[in-house]
């Protein structure tokens, strides 16, 4: 243990990558640029209605999961993969049409949060009921290919000393008051970041025993992070770029 | 598969027919209510090896319960009175499962009711009483990155007195949505029961609606390459989580970043990182090529190696082994009381694993050794997973080396019927069963094996200290999402 | 001040301060006596408060320079009843004064103790100790001692608490015989019964008579500090009498017992240089006997037995100094100066936070109805000024700078690590006390914390804590008095200290110079750390002021916490009882129910003396007392009929011997 | 003393003040950097006390006064401990630097912790106190002990300042036996009183192992950044004890402009060694089961016992 210890400190070659490679994997979405019919097909396959066409082809990048049957399942090849926004600070952003294409995120969350708890940032992650990928991704974000810790963000364990609610899950009714409470418990200033598609809208589980649609009806949410699940990577950028880190 | 081998039986003698099962060494697998409206059917799933068969038992409202003869049954019975409103007679202890609920009726009641009111049920203090006991509150909000869920400890100082676990935070009424015409779509929500096992709940809920399909050999031989890469994270992430949890961090991080070069060559190969989607009823989303393969095949020996090596860090640290050896003792008899399965179970002696007694997909032309140990601590849990990991990358090397050219996917229709699906998940036994009826998916069961688990960790943490508690936890890593489903 | 110079002024100013004092109570005696209204009570307890203040003025006259020696114009058959107040005597009449004082006020306020009789009895308490410390004759010593044990013992009358009392009389008789025995002896050795004549008696009668008398003193005396084997009474009795009475125990009889046994072994006897065997002896009884007092305080359920044993490991630590400096005074004078100076600044120390944190006990229990630590919480909130005046005992118990117990500890373990031994096994010995005064501080110091956490902060765990009683007006006076003695006392330590060398010199001979001061670290230094913290504390609050704040519930990780959901008394010191095992009998049983879903859980610590020592003897005890207690008819007169039989007997022992 | 002199001296308090995030800072980056990442910048702790000297206070309602003053109670024993312990040139208040002081000042700030823990009335901050009261009746005497060999072992009474000047002036003579056995039992005693590995985990995000930061769970905003203050201050001050008092060659002892900067360098030489060295024995070792812990202190208990008897015996 020692020698590996020992050879981790001094050694010069790292898996931690800098900013810029990781937004290099950026997450694709389906995306249909024009040219679509309106046949309805990729509404008809996609498990969580992100899709509509009753007006212009539109998509709903906070119920979207990824699944990328639509595109599979469009007859004219209209569907294209494109780069999804990494972050929004409202919910309205991330409704994408033919006439408004997805573009990378702008801007940052309050000013004052930002500058409060942008350099410095304590995270308490709250489960409200997610399918624990979500978690399985932020239990990565401290591996050393990640080590968000160099930015100065850690993961605390009361909610007393949280900066910061990463928030998971579609908000079931069995968590929603747990969920108001640890929000209660936490010091202002302090922000909220729906994690994943079933804290932005309650996604597959919209349907479900859930409050509301995603976290948003319980608590004000500064910064949706879209994603099911969204890698770590981007959790990690979404959360420097809205703060105005980078 | 389809379940054809069904005995009914009148309700009141039910108990009595799971009992003689028993006693022929059959074992209840999966026990719920398909309701009617009015009545409902209890359905009980039991399993012999390789044979599965089903009781079926007509009930109103309610029905002598099967737990006053067979213990096992005492869990389901549990969730059937709480889901279905159907009162098992004479249960003795019907604690909730969910303790909000919004409106009168019952989740899975077929009947409309009135959704405005919210029930509370609360939850029941802990059984045990007397001079300086206290009970510790845990959850549902923790303070590490994990799922939601109540534990109440006893304790008058450190030693543990008694433990109760009450889940349900999770429930969102998986088991409802899933109803419905039968899609191919409904693989996407069952890989979200559980995201961390997408491809074993996945698989399950393809098994079902495949039926008796012939998946092409390609297509099977991907499906256990996914369900062992699966089974591969979920190990190494337990591994490395013991000692995260003991502040053995250098091992830790080296554990995560062998995870994490899974991780991302699950990414590149199968585009998701958790395997999500890629499963599909009637065969496997993606090809393999042959490029795809030769970087899996150095992917999993690399990792491996390196779950050899985190394996030697533990073991060469006398601090953690201390730490872990003789921690959290489930005893065989209590894992066989308790009906545990998967590494749990084979951590405890019990030799068990649906790969082997049912084998599915390709598991019957592999060869693997089942894995086991006696001692139940942690450390006999962690020794089992970092064992699995090295059976798991011999399957998947055999798997790439017989791959034969062919298709990956096949149509088929889904037939009546009741189905089930069996499958060894990173935890362990899964079993999701289907009432399909006219093309609809009349009711749908999910049994994660943390759901059978849940109750064996309640005798394993007896007499430890509480500090001890996560380290436990950790190593029965059972999930919180497949049991509220 | 001139007048004061003449001898006649000076002596008829010494018969008044003796009247004065002795007047007022016996006439509360007497009126106990006679009346049985409540209102008398309070005339009473008046009349007591009046010769209390009078004994405060002891300190001043004496420094003034009036003699107080006073010879009873009546004599017995065996000498005569004199009385004579030397220096170190006048400082404690003095400090024992204001707390007996501080403590009968706060009977009249909290009214929970008081009644004629028990007024009356505190009335012949102080009499008692008076006359005790102010004996210059065997007679009005072992007389007046006879009495504090009689008095106490009828005050610790409440309710069913016989077998406590018992115990506790049959424990102090055990000691009052070994004091008649070798206060007998001594005097049979000096030919006069006259107290300031005797001097370097051990000279006389042999190093090891003298041994086995200074053995015989201290475990006489012992029996009411709660020596090692003989604590067994305190809790008992401590938890069970009125909290008043257990106070005067710990205080001012405490006092009594440590100037006795100080001016016995140092004046009387005299220390000679083979004397260091006994001297071992007590320290490793002393040690061992704090050791077990801190142990076994931190277990205790009801907070007043908390306060008993943390008395015994006090009480240990002094008559460790006082056997330390039977050491030391052959090898190094000046530290025996130092240790003597620490025991006995120890004894007003802790006569000053005991008195003030029993009658926060007092006021909790009156305001609460509550005796089980267990059950207490949360009386920050409700009673913030008796959480304050408490927090203040409570940092004096644990000795946390600027506070008077600091001082005292500080001096301790200042004399116990500077002195310089000649002989390397002697020398041996400064690691393991030294060790052990560690051990016990801290042990002590997380048995108050204990103490203190779980009566007054977190959430009530019972209904009476959940809304107490209002305090009573003026209870909280004598508990602010006593707390800013504390820190007072902290503060202005070294005055103290310079009061206590006269006497220190005077009673053991030691040449005033080199002064304690020069063997000393910095002799300012409570001052100056007392000044530094404050200013330190001032500035911190200036730079980081309190800033905005919001008030919610206490985080429950999501879910509602219930009444069981807090930290339990018996919870917080179970790992050092499972760390210490062996020292405890501790048993815990859990039962499960016959459906096997209910269980109970029961833990009890029951005291190894207790058990195997105590029990056999005291079931004996228990069917002979039966038998008293068919005589006692409550009637005072017949107790004082009791004290009566029990003088004459002293008398006829005395005589005979 | 001159002008220049108590100028020095405030010079030296101040830094010793203003180092200690910075060496909580470089104990974290070695630790990261052992865990093969990059790890925080080295002034990462000057940020997060910043952010949280401007967050508000959360407090439970059932918090008492107490526990609003716990923090200055904190701060007040840290701060004057600073000014005690010889840095680079003897302690600010030399003159009344005493060790017995010292080890019960110490003791104020255990004490407040302990009792601010039992504030708000959960079961956590109760057990982190009932843990740290295990630990400290074996780590208090120990310190005790440790320090109070050297009090016996230089024979100059009981000032921190002429006792490391003492050592330092033998030189090399001083090394002897009790001086190394104290030595490691402070070592030990360091690593337990900071509540670091194998004793406590300072990272840990697990409610119920907590030690140290049981009893910190209700604090936020002012009151957390003091209480984390405090605790940095606490590792800084133990460190460089055991660089100033225990090995204090290299020390400055006299106010040269030469010794000065040798003192200055060699007192940075062995605060970095020493946070290698716990950032190293944190790295290498997994915490230890709660009830291990007293057979570690216990170890360290009779180790100082051990220096202080060969002391008298050789």
């Amino acid at each position: 243990m020692i020698r590996k210890s020992l050879s981790n400190l001094l050694s010069f070659k790292r898996p931690t990558e800098s900013v810029e490679e990781m937004g290099s994997r950026p997450l694709m979405m389906p995306f249909s640029g024009g040219g679509c019919d309106r046949c309805g097909k990729c509404v008809d396959v996609c498990p969580v209605n992100a899709i509509s066409v009753s007006d212009e082809w539109t998509i709903d990048l906070g119920k979207c999961i990824f699944c990328m049957d639509c595109i599979s399942s469009c007859p004219g090849s209209v569907i294209t993969e494109v780069p999804a926004p990494l972050y929004a600070l409202r919910r309205e952003d991330l409704i994408f049409r033919e006439s408004d294409p997805p573009r990378e995120s702008e801007g940052t969350v309050d000013a004052e949060k930002a500058g409060v708890i942008g350099s410095s940032m304590a995270i308490r992650e709250l489960d409200t009921g997610s399918c624990n990928a979500c978690e399985a991704e932020v239990s990565c974000i401290s591996a050393p290919h990640y080590d968000i810790g160099r930015f100065g963000i850690k993961i605390v364990a009361s909610p007393r000393h949280a900066d910061m609610l990463l928030v998971t899950g579609p908000m079931t009714n069995n968590m929603w008051r747990a969920a108001l409470e640890t929000y209660e418990a936490m010091p202002a200033p302090k922000a909220v970041a729906a994690m994943g598609t079933c804290a932005i809208s309650g996604g597959i589980f919209a349907e479900g025993d859930v409050f509301g649609e995603g976290v948003k009806d319980t608590m004000d949410v500064d910064l949706f992070i879209p994603g099911c699940p969204p890698p770590p990577e981007r959790v990690i950028l979404a959360i420097l770029k809205a703060f105005g880190r980078q | 598969m389809i379940v054809t081998d069904t005995t009914s039986c009148d309700s009141d003698l039910l108990a009595q027919y799971v009992k003689t099962y028993y006693s022929d060494g059959w074992r209840m697998i999966s026990m719920f209510a398909s309701e009617s409206y009015p009545g409902a059917t209890i359905n009980v799933l039991l399993r012999r090896g390789g044979e599965i068969m089903r009781i079926t038992s007509e009930v109103v409202d309610s029905y002598p319960a099967v737990a006053a003869q067979v213990p096992a049954a005492s869990l389901f019975e549990r969730v059937i009175y709480e889901m279905n409103d159907i009162h098992p007679d004479g249960h003795g202890n019907l604690i909730p499962a969910i303790y909000w609920r919004k409106g009168d009726g019952h989740p899975l009641q077929k009947r409309p009711y009135d959704t405005y009111n919210e029930i509370r049920i609360p939850i029941p203090n802990n059984p045990i009483r007397g001079t300086g006991v206290y009970e510790i509150p845990v959850g549902p909000v923790h303070a590490g990155v994990i799922e939601p869920g109540h534990f109440r400890f006893s304790a008058a100082g450190e030693p543990i007195l008694h433990l109760s676990i009450h889940l349900g935070y999770n429930h969102k009424g998986i088991e409802k949505m899933m109803e419905g015409p039968v899609s191919k779509n409904r693989t996407y929500l069952a890989e979200r029961i559980s995201g961390d096992n997408a491809v074993a709940h996945g698989l399950a809920c393809a098994h079902i609606m495949e039926g008796e399909a012939e998946i092409p050999d390609r297509a099977r031989r991907i499906r256990v390459i996914l369900a062992e890469l699966e089974r591969i994270h979920n190990h190494l992430d337990i591994v490395a989580g013991l000692c995260t949890d003991s502040a053995f961090v250098v091992a830790a991080a080296y554990g995560a970043e062998v995870r994490e070069e899974l991780l991302r060559t699950n990414r590149r190969i199968f585009g998701s990182r958790l395997l999500m989607g890629n499963i599909v009823p009637g065969g496997v989303k993606r090809d393999l090529s042959d490029g795809d393969m030769s970087e899996l095949e150095s992917a999993v020996m690399k990792v491996g190696f390196g779950a050899k090596k985190l394996d030697g860090y533990i073991r060469k640290t006398p601090s953690i082994v201390d730490r872990l050896e003789t921690t959290g003792i489930l005893s065989n008899e209590n894992a066989l009381r308790y009906e545990t399965v998967g590494v749990i179970a084979r951590a405890s002696g019990i030799r068990s694993d649906v790969r082997a007694e049912v084998p599915y997909d390709a598991y019957g032309d592999l060869s693997f050794s089942l894995i086991t140990r006696d001692k139940g601590d942690v450390m006999s849990r962690c020794a089992v997973r970092v064992d699995e990991i090295a059976e798991s990358v011999s399957l998947i090397l055999q798997c790439l080396a017989e791959m034969e050219e062919g298709e990956i996917r096949t149509d088929f229709k889904t037939p009546d019927g009741f189905s089930c699906g069996l499958v060894e998940s990173p935890r362990g036994e899964l079993v999701h069963s289907a009432d399909i009826r006219d093309g609809r998916i009349w009711r749908y069961n999910i049994r994660d094996p943390s759901f059978v688990n849940w109750p064996s960790m309640e005798t394993a943490v007896m007499d430890n200290i509480v500090p001890d508690f996560p380290l436990i936890n950790k190593s029965f890593g059972l999930s919180y999402s497949g049991n509220d489903v | 001040m001139d007048i004061f110079n003449l001898t006649l002024q000076n002596e008829a100013l010494t018969v008044i301060f003796f009247a004065a004092v002795f007047i007022p109570a016996l006439a509360g005696t007497i009126l106990s006596l006679m009346f049985r209204y409540n209102k008398v009570a309070n005339l009473i307890a008046g009349l007591c408060i009046t010769s209390c203040a009078v004994g405060i003025a002891a300190y001043p006259l004496r420094a003034l320079g009036v003699p107080l020696s006073y010879t009873f114009p009546l004599s017995s058959a065996v000498g005569d009843y004199a009385l004579a107040i030397d220096q170190i005597s006048s400082v404690m009449i003095s400090l024992s004064s204001v707390i007996f004082m501080l403590i009968v006020v706060h009977v009249v306020k909290s009214s929970s103790d008081s009644g004629c009789r028990y007024s009356g009895l505190l009335n012949v308490l102080f009499i008692a100790s008076f006359l005790c410390m102010a004996a210059d004759s065997v007679l009005v010593l072992l007389i007046s001692w006879e009495m504090i044990t009689l008095s106490t013992f009828l005050l610790a009358k409440k309710g069913n608490n016989d077998r406590a009392r018992w115990m506790f009389f049959v424990i102090a008789h055990i000691g009052g015989l070994m004091l008649m025995c070798a206060y007998g002896y001594l005097a049979w050795v000096a030919g006069t019964q006259t107290l300031s004549d005797w001097n370097g008696l051990g000279a006389i009668v042999g190093s090891t008579t003298s041994m086995i008398l200074v053995l015989m003193i201290v475990m006489g005396f012992g029996t009411k500090l709660g020596l090692l084997p003989f604590h067994a009474w305190m809790p008992g009795l401590y938890g069970t009498a009125p909290t008043h009475t257990a106070a005067l125990l710990s205080t001012v009889c405490s006092n009594v017992a440590v100037l006795t046994i100080f001016k016995s072994i140092y004046s009387y006897i005299g220390v000679t240089e083979s004397m260091s065997v006994i001297a071992f002896a007590i320290i490793g009884l002393a040690a061992a006997t704090a050791l077990w007092g801190a142990m076994e305080s931190l277990v205790q359920k009801e907070p007043k037995k908390i306060l008993a044993y943390s008395s015994v490991e006090n009480m240990a630590l002094v008559i460790l100094c006082l056997a330390l400096g039977m050491i030391y005074i052959n090898e190094s004078p000046v530290f025996a100066k130092l240790i003597l100076i620490a025991g006995l600044l120890h004894t007003l120390n802790h006569s000053v936070f005991k008195s003030l944190m029993l009658m926060t006990i007092d006021t909790v229990e009156d305001c609460t109805g509550e005796k089980n630590i267990g059950r207490m919480g949360g009386l920050a909130k409700t009673l913030p000024l008796l959480a304050v005046v408490s927090i203040i005992g409570v940092f004096s118990m644990a000795a946390i700078p600027p506070t008077n117990g600091f001082v005292s500890e500080w001096l301790m373990i200042q004399s116990i690590m500077g002195v310089n031994l000649q002989s390397k096994g002697m020398s041996l010995l400064i690691p393991l006390v030294l060790a052990a005064v560690g051990i016990c501080g801290m042990m002590m110091a997380a048995s108050y914390a204990r103490l203190y956490g779980f009566i007054f902060l977190g959430r009530p765990r019972s209904d009476g804590m959940r809304e107490p009683r209002p305090m009573k007006n003026g209870t909280l006076l004598p508990m602010a008095v006593l707390a800013i003695l504390c820190v007072g006392m902290g503060f202005f330590a070294t005055v103290i200290m310079d009061v206590l060398t006269t006497g220190v010199v005077s009673v053991t001979g030691i040449a005033p110079s080199p002064s304690y001061r020069s063997v000393m670290s910095e002799e300012m230094l409570p001052l100056i750390l007392g000044v530094l913290i404050v200013i330190t504390s001032v500035a911190v609050l200036l730079v980081v002021r309190p800033g905005k704040e919001r008030e919610v519930r206490t985080w429950g990780c999501g879910e509602d916490l219930g009444k069981e959901m807090q930290y339990s008394s018996i919870g917080f010191s179970q790992p050092l009882v499972r760390v210490f095992h062996p020292f405890y009998g501790d048993t815990t049983v859990v039962r499960e129910t016959k459906e096997g879903s209910k269980k109970t859980v029961h833990t009890e610590f029951t005291e190894p003396f207790v058990r195997y020592l105590y029990m056999p003897l005291g079931n004996a005890i228990t069917a002979i007392s039966e038998k008293i207690s068919k005589t006692q008819t409550n009637r005072i007169q017949t107790y004082f009929g009791y004290v009566l039989i029990t003088l004459i007997a002293v008398l006829l022992a005395v005589r005979i011997l | 003393m001159n002008y220049l002199e108590i100028a020095l001296m405030i010079l030296q308090f101040a830094a010793l003040i203003l180092i200690s995030p910075l060496i909580t800072g470089i104990i974290r980056k070695i630790k990261a950097r052992m865990q093969n990442k990059v790890g925080a910048s080295i002034f990462q702790p000057y940020r997060d006390l910043h952010k949280l000297l401007k967050k508000e206070s959360v407090v439970s309602e059932n918090a008492s006064f107490f526990f609003r003053l716990v923090p200055y109670i904190s701060m007040t024993a840290m701060i004057l401990l600073a000014a005690m312990t010889p840095f680079v040139y003897g302690g600010v208040i030399a003159p009344y630097s005493d060790v017995i002081a010292m080890v019960y000042i110490f003791t104020m700030f255990r004490f407040a912790m302990i009792v601010g823990g039992l504030e708000g009335g959960s079961a956590f901050g109760g057990m982190g106190s009932s843990r740290e009261v295990m630990m400290s009746v074996l780590i208090e005497p120990a310190l005790l002990i440790s320090i109070m060999t050297l009090s016996a072992m230089t024979g100059v009474g009981f000032n921190i300042t002429d006792i490391s000047g003492s050592i330092n002036a033998a030189g090399a003579a001083a090394i002897s036996p009790a001086l190394l056995l104290a030595g490691a039992a402070f070592v030990i005693t360091m690593v337990a009183e900071n509540t670091r590995v194998p004793f406590d985990n300072p990272d840990t995000h697990l409610e119920l192992t907590m030690v140290h930061e049981g009893m910190l769970i209700e604090y936020s905003g002012r009151g957390l950044a003091m209480m984390e203050t405090a605790s940095m201050l606490r590792l800084t001050i133990f460190m460089t004890l055991l660089g100033t008092v225990f090995f204090p060659w290299g020390t400055a002892m006299t106010l040269s402009i030469a010794d000065l900067a040798l003192s200055v360098a060699v007192i940075i030489v062995k605060l970095l060694v020493i946070a290698f060295g716990i950032a190293l024995l944190e790295s290498i070792i997994a915490k230890m089961r709660v009830f291990r812990m007293p057979n570690m202190l216990t170890a360290s208990f009779a180790l100082s016992l051990m220096a202080m008897i060969s002391l008298y015996v050789l």
